[in-house]
């Protein structure tokens, strides 16, 4: 039934111009045959299918993208046996990850063993319903859709020490306490940097914060907030922090294989170690996602001319990027050492977002002087704050003993 | 609206109960993040979708790790206890809180309140930003403060005395 | 240069300076205290003795010092002296050195003990020329201090005890005076004693007390009387209230038992004399039959007691008590109300110059006899028994002579200083309390006859084998004890030298008491 | 629609379970754990009431329950440390046996 | 106003230099002492002898005369006290006859006490003697005489207790002493009372004297309480001084002991001149004791007082003397009885017997003293008649005028002093009005006297020598005293005789004398029938005292020492009764003494108990009321304080459970309490 409804509505999107509008006047064609209450909840259902189906492709072309990649700046081909240069290779790994058997160790708590990768993946699934992949294509339009991310993100943490706790392993404990210590960490500097936004867009709600980086300057640079001196700051702490809070490369420390096996994963194999990698690429995709949306002005066209392209192609054409900066990143940086990523995040992103939101404020209040000298001026101060900063970033970096604050 | 206002009722209830009933500690905190959850599940039917969100920020994501820590450090987590559960006087402490919902649910059930669903009133992001800027300013300031110090007091407290210099 | 005007200060102070100078001497140097005790002393002396013959007799209070101190109770700086005062400041200025001149303390501490003794003679000095209650009453109380601790330091085996009674005894004296005095300033409003005597001889002063503690007319001067009369009659041992003086002058060491019975025993009868006879001759005429027989009780008792003592200390302590006797006898007697007959003033002024004489003489001869028991006590290293010697005028002839004639004068042989004072007393009370004069002439025989019993163990009769070796009086000692022995003598023979100055001071007491 | 003593009812219910737990339980963790429930119980209360009858100050129940909401992750914060402070002198969290305040 | 009876005072002050002097100067100079001390006495005799003479030839105009001369001493209140010497008939016979009698006792004591090593001592306490009699003589102020009299006492009681080393003489010095002194107080007393009745203490004095007639009007007509006459009563008083001096009966026993000091002193002291103070005293105040309301007729109280002790002491001693062994204790006796006679007479009223009784007395009893000295001298310190005997054979100047002495003293007739001395007064005794108890007393006395004199003289000069040491020892032989010793004897025995003619009735020169009246002879008032009778009577009084003791102790004198006396073997208890002088010693020693010492015991006992115990109650007083307060404190206030704490301790113990760190009772409370507070706020009804 549904298939008939799609069909016929396909004239109707054929009309419009713009091919966003496309979508989702498809779904509302499929929505309206429905009696009253069921309307809501199929159109939510169809919503989750399409969002579960892009972003699962998504999550088997990452990894194959990731292998490959990392084969490549490691000078080496990466998985080519299967399918036509190892495209097929995700398949296979789904395929080896669900035969696998899942071994449960005795003591463990099965209950909570059991539920780890589902509260995992869960809340990383509804931080998606909310960041707008094109023009009106949000899934929810919530007015904090902001604090909805961040709240839904929230719960990893308790998902990753509920992972490392049942498996009743010291090493998957300790691997879950740096996890959670490295997020809890990184979350403030992440959140500071998305407050420097929301801050100077004035709203809470993603959609308005893309809407407000529409237009250009002197109609080419686009007004993505990563061209204010504030944004670019705010962008780069989102960055780092966002690499920390999803685990990868240079701050995967908590499932570095060299130190501690897996982490928090060692207990899990097939179909929860599936999940849990899902999981993380879901992170990945949610973080990369609301970067786009903060900073590099979500589904709007880097050009004006270039306007025409569907908005979301857009979208996932910055979120193919972040992808790949991702797999450089790890390609290429060495891991940090615990107590190096904890003064990192406490020590320098700390004050750089706070700096970040300082500058935000005076870039508010300076609007009527001319556009270079205001710049010029943000500019300058974060570089200050950069430059001070690295200096005593620098100066603690001679290894002092390692201390131990709790593991007393 | 009616089901999902049950199950989320029955939800916090199952949920309360099993945070307090459960052996283990870690289940407890499991729990007691279910029966939060569905709390603010519960202030978003109300539509208080700011708060909702908090509560889960808040709740969900840092005070159960900061329980979870709590048993960690105190090493309830590795065995299960041994000895009675409750304290020996347990009777005594559920008979007064039965005794306490008792008159609470008896005052509600006799007091006068009109049945009705006035309309929603508007809980913006915006109003509630307008309002804690403005009129709330002072609360702010101070629980902002607030947070500081416990911040700093718990990690003294907590900090082992040798090294608090 | 005769009118000096603040010479009864500086007199007072002379002592006062000499005893400070000596606390600031170190410790050891007994020689140079002794020395600067002797030398302020006889400075003292020296001025007492110019004073007196630059007093004119009949001038009345003469060398007054008056200077407001504390207005707002009525206390003055009022210093004055008339023929009593001047007889009193004599037997001080003369007993004193006579006392420093006596064998020194036994051992320890003999700066404190010289300076102690000045204190004691500049408190008696500022007794005898205080006009005004208030440091009359100071210099009563300071003279009484050093005296407690020359007996507590330096006295005898049972020294503590007889220190703490005396003290103890004269100190309850003195606050009943106090309070008495206390109300007598809240009636009238001022301390001053001529004031007052004015006020007490027109009955003023018994009616404003009256009025003023609300009791009817009689009682309430006579309660205050009484206070002030119990302050007095510690001091000159009346009987009731002596218990303290025997041991008291038994346990004190010589110089000062010396100064004890020659001058302090006198400011008792000084205070009847200045302070009770013109301030309540009602009251006392009131009660003065019970006092006259409790003065002829004080003279027979202590008579009786005296000769009952084997310690010659003790003997001549209850001499001092009866001669003192004598004097109150002839105060008392002087009360007496009489209708104003030109012949019984004379009686009266016979009676008070007998008592002042008699207050000279016995403090010259009881300090010297205490002199030489002292002398004999330090020769026989302690012993003063009076059965432990015998026979000592073979070995020490000089010193029995002397001691002889000290005895003697005591006993009141004429010709001697005792005989002219109690003649006096005895011929102005017989004719006035002829029963009390009679029964004190009891005394005089009993007198005679325990000093005789002294003279008889101590000097005649076998030589003791014991004392064979015992040293007769030294060159010095002669010296130090001949100028009194002169004066008795001397006094003996012409008293009018001393009755020049008291007789017109006297005249005046009688006639305030005649009014 | 769910009346507003519905919510008050449910609320109350699950502050009794907070304070049943909190009285009963021997853990101080659970004592803490009781708590919790009991606040979110009375954040329950200001919610409803704020939706069903505003008053005057339309988002003063909002409010409250924000303000509620922080001031309570500091109480947990703070508790804990005690609770582990505690533990670390007795060696335990058994509130029965922290008895020492007797005196 | 003759120029001596001006300067009457140099008489006194003589001896009084010399003692001063010789006070100060050192023992060994005895030869300037003697001289000194005679040499002022010498001069005082001299001068007195003048005074005498001019007393003769002074006009006699009616009364007696007399020439006074008063200077003031000190001021009392407006009044002066006046002093003053006086002469007259009296003064100037005993100034004769103390310094011609103290002069030759001087000489005589340089013999006596050559040996002695306090030799300037006894002369310089012998002058200071002289000069306080003569002084109390010439007196003219009752209170001169007083002090004066005082004076004599002292150098008695010096004097007697000279040889201070015998516990014996110390003993007598302050018994002496003391008893004069009682009789002394009286005589203060008595002197005080005139005073103050007379407002003055002169004699003579221009009529305001206390002896002329105005002071005595007065006096005699005031009567005391008791009825007597003041004068009476002031006579009385003064008297007392006079029996304590003379010793006469209640206060004799002094004179006896007092023959401890050394022989010239009784002699002087004890025989002639002190003990005669009493009597003159009495002689001088005659007119005061004689001053009786019935204006003349009638006797006045005083003088019977007078004359009835006067007679009663002359009969007790001369019993007692009878009965002594001791040779000095005779002679003693004998003084006290024969002043007893002179008190006789001047209570009669023989005003002018007693004096010349005095007089005589005085030069006899000096003799038989300085007699006794010798032979004690001669015997080497031997005092007891018993041991001696035979004496006449080894001393016979001293037997000589100790014979002379002795019958003068008895009264053997014509010849001897005494005879007319004493018939004179028992012939006044003998006209005595109010009974005649006095003149029988008073022949007794005389045969006692002849009786026991005799007995002495057998005891001591017959019979052969009953020497303690045995006979043989050839250097324990009695000698005769030196020349210095024996002239003053010799000289005293002529005066012995000689006076006696001076007051014969035939040419009652001396009793004129006193009495103011021309002297005239009468001879024929010797052989009027009462006079004649009366010394018939006496005559035989002696010769039966005399044979007696002639019959008793003459003819058999005593062979051994402790023979027993003949008297004895007849009345054995009497004579024990009587040698032991009627055990008046001992009587005063269990009674007086005694008693005194008691009191004095029970007085310091009282001190101690009484007076000492009041002071212990007041501290146990203190002590207790310290001793309750630490009682209350401890138990009321600690215990009350205590417990209520522990209780409150309790309690809060009990509520401090409620706060005992489980958190989970405080929260089990909050919970009831909020349920509690639901209800009352949901059902309280507007609370």
């Amino acid at each position: 039934m549904t298939f008939m409804a799609m069909i016929t509505c396909l004239p109707h999107m054929l009309l419009l111009a713009n091919p966003d509008e496309w979508l989702v006047r498809l779904k509302q064609t499929i929505v309206h045959w429905l009696p009253g209450p069921w309307q809501f909840v199929i159109s939510s259902l169809i919503t989750i299918a399409v969002l579960i189906a892009v972003f699962g492709a998504l999550f088997a072309v990452a990894t194959l993208i990731e292998r490959k990649g990392l084969g490549r700046i490691q000078n080496r081909p990466g998985p080519n046996r299967v399918g036509p240069y190892g495209v097929l290779q995700p398949m296979a790994d789904a395929v080896k990850m669900l035969i696998k058997e899942d071994v449960v160790p005795r003591a463990a708590d099965r209950v909570v063993h059991f539920l780890a990768p589902l509260v995992l993946v869960a809340p990383v699934m509804l931080a998606f319903s909310v960041i707008p992949y094109g023009q009106g294509l949000v899934p929810i339009n919530l007015d904090a859709g902001v604090l909805f991310f961040f709240a839904v993100g929230a719960a990893s943490e308790l998902a990753v020490f509920m992972a490392g706790w049942s498996g009743h392993n010291k090493y998957s404990l300790l691997g879950a306490m740096r996890a959670i210590a490295q997020m809890i960490s990184y979350e403030i500097p992440l959140v500071l940097s998305t407050v420097t936004v929301v801050m100077m867009v004035g709203s809470l709600s993603l959609v308005q914060i893309v809407a407000a980086q529409g237009g250009y300057w002197w109609g080419v640079i686009p007004r993505w907030n990563i061209f204010a001196p504030w944004g670019l700051a705010g962008f780069v702490v989102f960055m780092i922090a966002a690499i920390a809070e999803s685990n990868r490369s240079p701050f995967d420390l908590p499932e570095g294989e060299s130190e501690i096996i897996a982490g928090f994963l060692t207990e899990y194999s097939g179909f929860k170690y599936a999940v849990f990698f899902m999981g993380e690429y879901f992170g990945m995709f949610a973080i990369s996602g609301l970067a786009i949306t903060l900073f590099l002005g979500g589904w709007h066209a880097p050009l004006p001319y270039l306007g025409w392209v569907p908005s979301f192609l857009w979208f996932f054409g910055k979120l193919f990027i972040f992808l790949f900066v991702f797999i450089w990143l790890r390609g290429t940086l060495p891991r940090l050492r615990m107590d190096q990523l904890m003064n990192y995040a406490w020590k320098c992103l700390l004050p750089l977002a706070l700096i970040n939101i300082g500058v935000a404020v005076i870039w508010r209040f300076t609007a009527g002087w001319p556009g270079p000298l205001r710049w010029l001026v943000c500019a300058l101060l974060i570089v200050l704050a950069f430059v001070w900063l690295e200096k005593t970033w620098m100066k603690s970096r001679e290894l002092k003993p390692r201390t131990y604050h709790y593991a007393s | 609206m009616q089901a999902a206002f049950f199950i989320i009722a029955a939800l916090i209830v199952i949920g309360g109960l099993a945070a307090m009933l459960v052996r283990k500690l870690v289940h407890a905190v499991l729990w007691l993040m279910v029966t939060l959850a569905s709390l603010a599940a519960l202030f978003l039917l109300l539509g208080a979708q700011f708060v909702g969100f908090a509560q889960i920020l808040v709740y969900v994501g840092a005070v159960a790790i900061l329980i979870v820590f709590a048993i960690l450090l105190t090493r309830n987590s590795e065995w299960a206890k041994a000895g009675r559960l409750a304290s020996p006087s347990w009777l005594v402490g559920v008979g007064i809180a039965g005794l306490a919902t008792g008159c609470l649910i008896a005052s509600i059930l006799a007091s006068s309140i009109p049945p009705g669903v006035p309309v929603p009133p508007a809980a913006s992001v915006a109003d509630i930003g307008q309002k804690l800027m403005t009129e709330y300013v002072l609360p702010l300031e101070a629980v902002g403060l607030l947070l500081t110090a416990a911040m700093i007091g718990a990690v003294i407290i907590a900090m082992p005395e040798d090294k608090r210099g | 240069m005769s009118q000096c005007p603040y010479f009864l200060t500086i007199l007072t102070l002379t002592p006062l300076v000499g005893g400070i100078v000596i606390a600031c001497l170190k410790q050891d140097k007994e020689k140079w205290a002794r020395g600067i005790g002797l030398g302020f002393s006889l400075l003292s002396l020296a001025s007492v003795l110019w004073l007196w013959f630059t007093h004119n007799p009949a001038g009345g209070l003469q060398r007054i010092e008056r200077h407001v101190w504390i207005p707002s109770i009525g206390v003055e700086y009022f210093l004055g002296i008339d023929g009593l005062g001047l007889l009193m400041v004599l037997l001080t200025a003369a007993v004193v050195p006579f006392a420093l001149f006596a064998p020194g303390p036994r051992e320890g501490y003999p700066k404190s003990h010289y300076s102690l003794f000045l204190f004691l003679e500049a408190g008696l000095f500022g007794t005898f020329t205080a006009l005004n209650f208030f440091h009359w009453f100071i210099f009563w109380e300071l003279s009484l201090i050093p005296a407690f601790f020359l007996i507590k330091l330096w006295g005898g085996p049972r020294r503590s005890y007889a220190a703490t009674q005396f003290f103890i005894y004269t100190l309850v004296g003195s606050v009943a005076m106090l309070l008495a005095f206390q109300a007598i300033f809240l009636a009238t409003g001022t301390f001053d004693f001529v004031e007052l005597a004015r006020l007490g001889r027109s009955g003023q002063l018994a009616a404003a007390l009256a009025n003023r503690l609300g009791w009817q007319q009689g009682s309430a001067a006579m309660l205050i009387f009484l206070g002030v009369f119990l302050g007095l009659a510690v001091k000159v041992p009346l009987v009731p209230f002596h218990t303290w003086l025997p041991a008291a002058y038994a346990e004190a060491p010589t110089g000062t038992s010396m100064v004890l019975t020659g001058v302090m025993s006198k400011m008792g009868v000084y205070g009847f004399l200045r302070i009770l006879m013109p301030l309540f001759p009602e009251q006392m005429r009131m009660v003065l039959t019970p006092l006259l027989w409790l003065t002829v009780i004080t003279i027979v008792y202590a008579a009786w007691a005296a000769m009952a003592q084997t310690d010659l200390k003790r003997t001549i302590a209850y001499s001092s008590i009866n001669h003192l006797g004598y004097c109150m006898l002839g105060i008392f007697a002087a009360m007496k109300f009489t209708i104003g007959e030109a012949q019984w003033t004379t009686e009266k002024a016979a009676a008070l110059n007998g008592v002042l004489l008699q207050m000279f003489n016995h403090g010259l001869s009881a300090s010297a006899l205490f002199c030489f028991i002292g002398l004999l006590e330090r020769r026989a290293g302690g012993m003063r028994g009076l059965n432990d010697f015998g026979g000592l005028r073979k070995v020490t002839p000089v010193f029995c002579g002397l001691m002889g004639i000290a005895i003697f004068s005591s006993l009141g042989l004429p010709g001697l200083n005792g005989f002219v004072g109690e003649f006096l007393i005895f011929k102005g009370s017989f004719s006035l309390a002829s029963w009390a004069a009679a029964g004190s002439v009891l005394g005089l025989l009993l007198t005679a006859i325990f000093l005789l019993i002294i003279l008889q163990r101590v000097f005649h009769g076998p030589l003791n084998q014991k004392w064979t070796g015992l040293a007769d009086l030294s060159a010095g000692e002669r010296w130090m004890v001949s100028p009194v022995i002169a004066l008795m003598f001397l006094i003996g023979i012409y008293p009018q030298l001393i009755i020049k100055m008291t007789n017109p001071t006297v005249l005046q007491m009688v006639s305030h008491l005649t009014h | 629609m769910i009346p507003l003593k519905a919510y008050l009812v449910l609320s109350a219910l699950l502050f009794g379970i907070g304070l049943a737990g909190a009285l009963s339980r021997r853990n101080a963790i659970m004592v803490l754990i009781g708590i919790e429930l009991m606040l979110n119980a009375a954040n329950l209360n200001f919610i409803a009431f704020w939706r069903f009858h505003p008053g005057t100050e339309p988002l003063a129940g909002v409010m409250f329950v924000l303000f509620s909401i922080a001031i309570a992750a500091g109480e947990a914060a703070v508790g804990l440390a005690l609770i582990i402070a505690i533990y670390r002198h007795y060696k335990t969290t058994n509130l029965d046996r922290m008895d020492s305040l007797k005196g | 106003m003759s120029w001596i009876s001006s300067n009457l005072w140099l008489i006194p002050v003589l001896p009084l230099l010399a003692s001063a002097v010789l006070a100060v100067t050192k023992q060994p100079h005895r030869r300037f002492a003697a001289a000194l001390a005679i040499g002022s006495m010498a001069l005082a005799c001299l001068l007195s002898w003048d005074a005498f003479l001019t007393t003769l030839h002074a006009p006699a105009h009616g009364g007696i005369w007399r020439d006074f001369h008063n200077f003031r001493w000190f001021q009392m209140g407006d009044q002066w006290l006046w002093l003053g010497w006086l002469l007259d008939p009296l003064t100037a016979v005993m100034l004769v006859m103390v310094s011609t009698v103290g002069l030759l006792i001087f000489i005589y004591s340089v013999g006596y006490m050559e040996q002695d090593a306090n030799f300037t001592r006894f002369f310089c306490f012998l002058a200071l003697f002289g000069s306080a009699m003569l002084g109390l003589v010439m007196a003219n102020s009752l209170l001169l005489l007083f002090i004066c009299w005082e004076l004599v006492g002292l150098t008695s009681y010096l004097l007697i207790g000279f040889w201070y080393h015998k516990p014996s003489a110390a003993a007598a010095a302050t018994k002496a002493f003391i008893t004069t002194r009682i009789g002394d107080v009286c005589f203060f007393l008595g002197i005080l009372w005139l005073y103050g009745q007379s407002g003055t203490l002169l004699f003579y004095d221009h009529g305001r004297g206390c002896l002329e007639a105005t002071a005595l009007t007065s006096m005699v007509t005031q009567t005391t309480i008791s009825g007597m006459a003041i004068s009476t009563a002031i006579g009385l008083l003064i008297f007392c001084g006079a029996v304590g001096k003379s010793g006469q009966v209640p206060l004799h026993v002094w004179l006896p002991d007092a023959m401890e000091g050394p022989t010239p002193v009784s002699a002087l002291i004890h025989a002639a001149t002190m003990v005669a103070a009493g009597v003159f005293l009495v002689a001088r105040v005659f007119p005061l004791l004689n001053a009786s309301s019935g204006g003349g007729a009638e006797v006045s109280g005083a003088l019977t007082v007078v004359a009835w002790v006067g007679s009663i002491t002359a009969v007790f001693a001369a019993c007692i003397a009878v009965a002594q062994t001791d040779i000095k204790r005779i002679l003693a006796y004998s003084t006290v009885s024969q002043l007893g006679y002179m008190m006789l007479a001047l209570g009669v009223g023989g005003y002018a017997a007693g004096v010349f009784h005095l007089i005589t007395h005085a030069f006899f009893k000096a003799l038989l003293f300085l007699g006794a000295g010798s032979v004690i001298h001669g015997c080497h310190e031997e005092q007891d008649i018993r041991r001696m005997g035979g004496l006449r054979k080894y001393m016979p100047a001293t037997f000589a005028t100790y014979a002379i002495g002795m019958m003068a003293l008895a009264g053997v007739p014509v010849f001897f002093s005494g005879f007319w001395s004493k018939d004179d007064i028992l012939h006044s005794a003998f006209a005595w009005p109010v009974s005649k108890g006095p003149f029988f007393l008073g022949l007794i006395g005389a045969f006692l006297t002849a009786f026991y004199m005799t007995r002495q003289v057998c005891y001591v000069f017959y019979g052969d020598y009953r020497s303690a040491h045995g006979n043989k020892r050839q250097n324990k032989m009695p000698h005769e005293s030196p020349a210095v010793m024996t002239t003053p004897l010799k000289i005293l025995a002529a005066g012995a005789i000689l006076l006696g003619l001076l007051g014969t009735p035939a040419w009652p020169w001396f009793q004129d004398f006193l009495t103011g009246q021309h002297a005239t002879f009468r001879f024929g008032q010797l052989f009027e029938g009462e006079v004649l009778g009366l010394m018939l009577l006496s005559t035989l009084m002696v010769a039966g005292g005399i044979g007696l003791g002639w019959w008793l102790y003459g003819l058999k004198p005593a062979t051994k020492a402790e023979a027993a006396d003949p008297l004895e073997r007849v009345q054995p208890a009497v004579f024990g009764l009587l040698r032991e002088k009627f055990r008046v010693d001992e009587i005063y020693a269990a009674t007086v003494i005694k008693g005194t010492f008691r009191l004095g015991e029970i007085c310091s006992w009282f001190e101690r108990t009484v007076c000492e115990g009041c002071i212990r109650v007041v501290t146990y007083v203190a002590l207790g009321f310290s001793w309750l307060n630490r009682f209350a404190d401890e138990y009321v206030v600690n215990l009350g304080f205590d417990t209520s704490c522990r209780n409150l301790r309790q309690s809060a113990g009990l509520l401090s459970s409620l706060q005992d760190g489980q958190v989970q009772n405080y929260l089990r409370v909050i919970g009831v309490a909020m349920a509690i507070l639901v209800l009352l706020l949901v059902w309280g009804g507007g609370l």
